[in-house]
């Protein structure tokens, strides 16, 4: 690999080659702040290589190759680098990560206590965690929550927040342009904008808390909680996590810990103001 | 986290310490009482990768999809061409709802191209992305 | 006629939590989660007293619990669900 | 990077010399070649591990904990669906070497459950496996003559809520390929495990290993499945002295002479394997090609050796067909 970058996200390091230039100084740029690796080892290797060697130079597309790789994963434009490297590492966590129990959540604390915010993808978790994060919590994370199965605590996991279409705009209202990575239009996804994490949320990336509430955040509808019940939160964050089946007994033990510890509480909202005073009261209603 | 987890467990079983006579309904032949938790791809799957399902798989590129999604010889009566280019996952999602045609695909043909994606099988190309846009068994 | 006879797993193999109504169980055997309503974590532990056919659970279950008539098929089929997910096995 | 692992696996206590930036290759090209759980268990309990890396290889040591678990679960399964049809079940490969026991179960990774039974008995298995929820993995007409034809298996068959495969084996190599095992001598020769399974024996399973990495395949996977061979020579030869012999005489019965030596010389220059030097003959040529091609993948996990890779691939069809069948099934796969 020609370029090549090593680059830790709270507990979980990563290295990322590429016989492209382009994709890996993205990278680079969005994560400069990000320590290197400690011991100099990393959990996953992501590829970003042609799909075919002559697709290096004629028409290139990107193929998403690694430790872990999903048959049916369509090659992206090399303009779109940096979505690939984004997916690479979602993808090697998604299917390679096994030391924590991996819930699909956008996580942000205050207090040493983490509020999990999970469901569907488009139901404006991770624009919510952001605008959170910029609003006196720490983002732990806008994609991934990781449980620690012995302890019980979430971990951070702070990389770049992937905001995408009408939320860009919105967040670009309230952080500086400084923290923006390059604009990728015309995405499978749509436009595609990174927003680095504000700093404090990755200088404490390796600071886990303890998780005391669950939400299930859904935009669209009239403002709204309903309670979920345990049973059903259970069977949600089971299909909201990639490796629980994997984990076995240890994934059980955590997850029905989890469950049996924290609230859980379905919200609706038509806008994220109403959004975060949800979250707001929410969290001040929980027991000390 | 192991004190919790022992409060919770039904050491000694339901019928060691029961409420004497609770009615216990044995439920309808036909319903079901046991849901097992199988591994899950599909929450993350935008996340994780640009999906697209080919219609048909490369094994089988040429032939032809009749209406109810098998595959036919070329040019068969009521079938129809593939289309020219792999579905995208997000266009399959629709699809596999009876929603919107995707961009130039007739609504007959599109469901064609949604029966065959739903026998997809293990094994085959584009089974991986059909199963992550499954909701939950 | 007695209709085919069940084992279950002894109380080691699977753990057990209580949610709201279901239970969910770890198969340690499998390695998979089983979220059951009742009557099936009934039934498990009724099996657990040793194996036997639907009838003799049937009576084992109504020594316990007030239950309705003409359940022998629901039992049954109830057994026929927990065989496939592995939780019990035919001698 | 796929000879620094070998060598690590045939010599844990190297690991140690190695330096900081060595280690995420290694653990890529071991994850490419589905060897990260056995190096795993080789390097438990190494001091001076930096932390990652032994986190790393906690993970993978329970990961095939399991692995492990899943592949004996689907055993138990196929062998209650079958218990009724009274057919011996023999499993084979990664299943049988977990389920025995074996040394060579150590972290190893398990893909699909591959069992032998008796040819005449295939119907009744095959009745009984969809019956308890086992269903084709949808195959054309042409691929369902072509296995039923020519091929030493049913089609794959899927478990519709367990998503695992299985593959009914009645004998161990296509029977167009030019050796010809004897799949009667095998199923005699078979044992019983305590916990109700039948394995082949220690003799047939290093022959199994053997055919089925020189014999039928582009050796894709062969540095796990040499690995595989390697353990069991040094646990089946630590356990029975007149184990030797007994290899040699069911490597000739099963017509798989050559390929058991081969396997014996490229253990024994990989893993440093001790071998029966008579069985496992001179040295040849050969012997290094199929060496590069076992090591043919860096460290980013990429495979390298491209023109290499594909003349196994060729002959791996070319072994398996006579000439006149392999031009035909490669011109209907060419023009469908």
């Amino acid at each position: 690999m020609r370029h090549a970058l090593n680059v830790a996200i709270g507990p979980v390091a990563f290295r990322v080659g590429s016989p492209w230039k382009a994709p890996v100084a993205a990278l680079a740029g969005l994560y400069a702040d990000y320590p290197a690796p400690a011991d100099a080892v990393c959990d996953f290797t992501v590829r970003l290589e042609p799909e075919k060697p002559w697709r290096r130079w004629l028409r290139p597309s990107v193929a998403i190759h690694g430790d872990y790789m999903l048959p049916d994963a369509a090659p992206l434009s090399l303009a779109h680098g940096l979505l690939a490297a984004e997916m690479g590492m979602n993808l090697q966590m998604a299917l390679g990560q096994k030391r924590f129990l991996l819930l699909h959540a956008a996580t942000v604390e205050r207090g040493g206590r983490a509020v999990i915010l999970t469901g569907e993808s488009g139901a404006g978790k991770s624009t919510l965690a952001a605008l959170l994060g910029e609003r006196g919590w720490r983002l732990m994370g806008d994609e991934f929550a990781l449980l620690d199965c012995e302890s019980g605590l979430l971990h951070p996991f702070p990389r770049a927040i992937s905001l995408k279409n009408g939320s860009i705009a919105v967040m670009r209202k309230v952080a500086g342009e400084g923290r923006f990575g390059p604009v990728l239009e015309g995405t499978p996804k749509g436009t595609i904008r990174h927003l680095k994490p504000r700093a404090d949320a990755v200088a404490r990336m390796t600071e886990p808390a303890r998780p005391a509430l669950i939400l299930f955040p859904r935009f669209g509808s009239e403002r709204a909680m309903r309670p979920v019940g345990q049973s059903e939160v259970f069977v949600r964050l089971t299909q909201a996590s990639t490796n629980y089946v994997a984990l076995a007994l240890r994934g059980f033990e955590a997850l029905s810990h989890l469950v049996g510890a924290c609230p859980a509480v379905a919200i609706d909202y038509p806008d994220t103001d109403t959004a975060i005073s949800l979250v707001e009261e929410l969290f001040r209603e929980l027991p000390q | 986290m192991g004190d919790v987890m022992s409060e919770q467990s039904s050491k000694e079983g339901v019928l060691a310490n029961p409420t004497r006579r609770t009615v216990l309904a044995l439920g309808a032949a036909a319903a079901s009482t046991v849901v097992t938790i199988r591994p899950a791809l599909a929450q993350t799957v935008g996340s994780v990768m640009n999906c697209e399902i080919p219609v048909p798989g490369p094994e089988h590129s040429g032939q032809y999809i009749a209406a109810d999604g098998s595959l036919v010889a070329p040019g068969t009566p009521g079938s129809f061409a593939p289309p020219a280019r792999p579905i995208t996952g997000e266009e399959a999602k629709t699809l596999l709802r009876g929603g919107l045609t995707p961009n130039g695909m007739d609504s007959q043909s599109a469901q064609a191209y949604a029966n065959y994606i739903r026998r997809l099988q293990s094994g085959m190309s584009g089974f991986t992305c059909y199963a992550s846009l499954q909701l939950p068994r | 006629m007695a209709g085919p006879i069940y084992i279950a797993d002894d109380q080691g193999a699977v753990r057990a939590v209580q949610l709201d109504g279901l239970t969910a169980l770890f198969h340690a055997p499998s390695g998979m989660t089983h979220l059951v309503a009742p009557p099936a974590p009934q039934i498990l532990d009724a099996l657990r007293q040793g194996p036997a056919d639907a009838r003799t659970l049937l009576a084992r279950i109504s020594a316990v619990y007030e239950i309705e008539e003409g359940s022998a098929e629901a039992i049954e089929a109830r057994l026929d669900e927990l065989e496939a997910a592995g939780l019990v096995r035919r001698a | 990077m796929s000879r620094l692992l070998a060598r690590i696996l045939a010599e844990p206590a190297a690991a140690r010399a190695l330096n900081p930036d060595q280690w995420t290759p290694l653990v890529t090209a071991a994850r490419a070649e589905s060897l990260l759980g056995s190096l795993a268990f080789r390097l438990e309990g190494e001091p001076g591990l930096p932390r990652k890396v032994a986190d790393i290889l906690e993970d993978a040591r329970r990961d095939s904990e399991q692995a492990r678990t899943q592949a004996l679960w689907e055993a138990e399964m196929a062998r209650r669906a079958l218990a009724a049809t009274g057919v011996p079940m023999i499993l084979l490969k990664g299943t049988a070497i977990v389920a025995a026991g074996l040394d060579a179960g150590r972290g190893r990774s398990i893909g699909d459950l591959d069992i032998l039974v008796p040819r005449d008995r295939l119907d009744d298995v095959q009745r009984a496996l969809l019956q308890a929820g086992w269903e084709w993995v949808k195959a054309d007409a042409y691929d369902d003559l072509y296995y039923r034809r020519w091929m030493h298996e049913l089609p794959p068959l899927i478990h519709r809520s367990r998503d695992r495969m299985i593959d009914v084996h009645h004998t161990i190599l296509p029977p167009t390929a030019r050796p010809t095992p004897d799949s009667a001598a095998l199923i005699r020769a078979s044992i019983a495990l305590e916990n109700g399974h039948r394995t082949l024996s220690p003799e047939d399973m290093v022959v199994h290993s053997a055919a089925h990495l020189f014999a039928d395949g582009d050796l894709a996977g062969g540095l796990r499945n040499l690995w595989d061979i390697d353990r069991m020579l040094r646990e089946f030869t630590a356990r029975d002295p007149g184990f030797w012999p007994r290899l040699a005489e069911r490597a000739r019965l099963h017509q798989l002479r050559p390929a058991v030596a081969r396997a014996l010389r490229l253990a024994r220059s990989l893993y440093a394997t001790p071998v029966d030097p008579a069985l496992a003959g001179r040295r040849r040529l050969s012997d290094l090609f199929f060496e590069a091609r076992l090591l043919a993948r860096n460290g980013w996990g990429q495979p390298t050796r491209r023109a290499l890779r594909f003349a196994f691939y060729l002959r791996s069809h070319w072994m398996r067909m006579p000439p006149l069948m392999l031009a035909r099934h490669l011109w209907t796969k060419a023009t469908r």
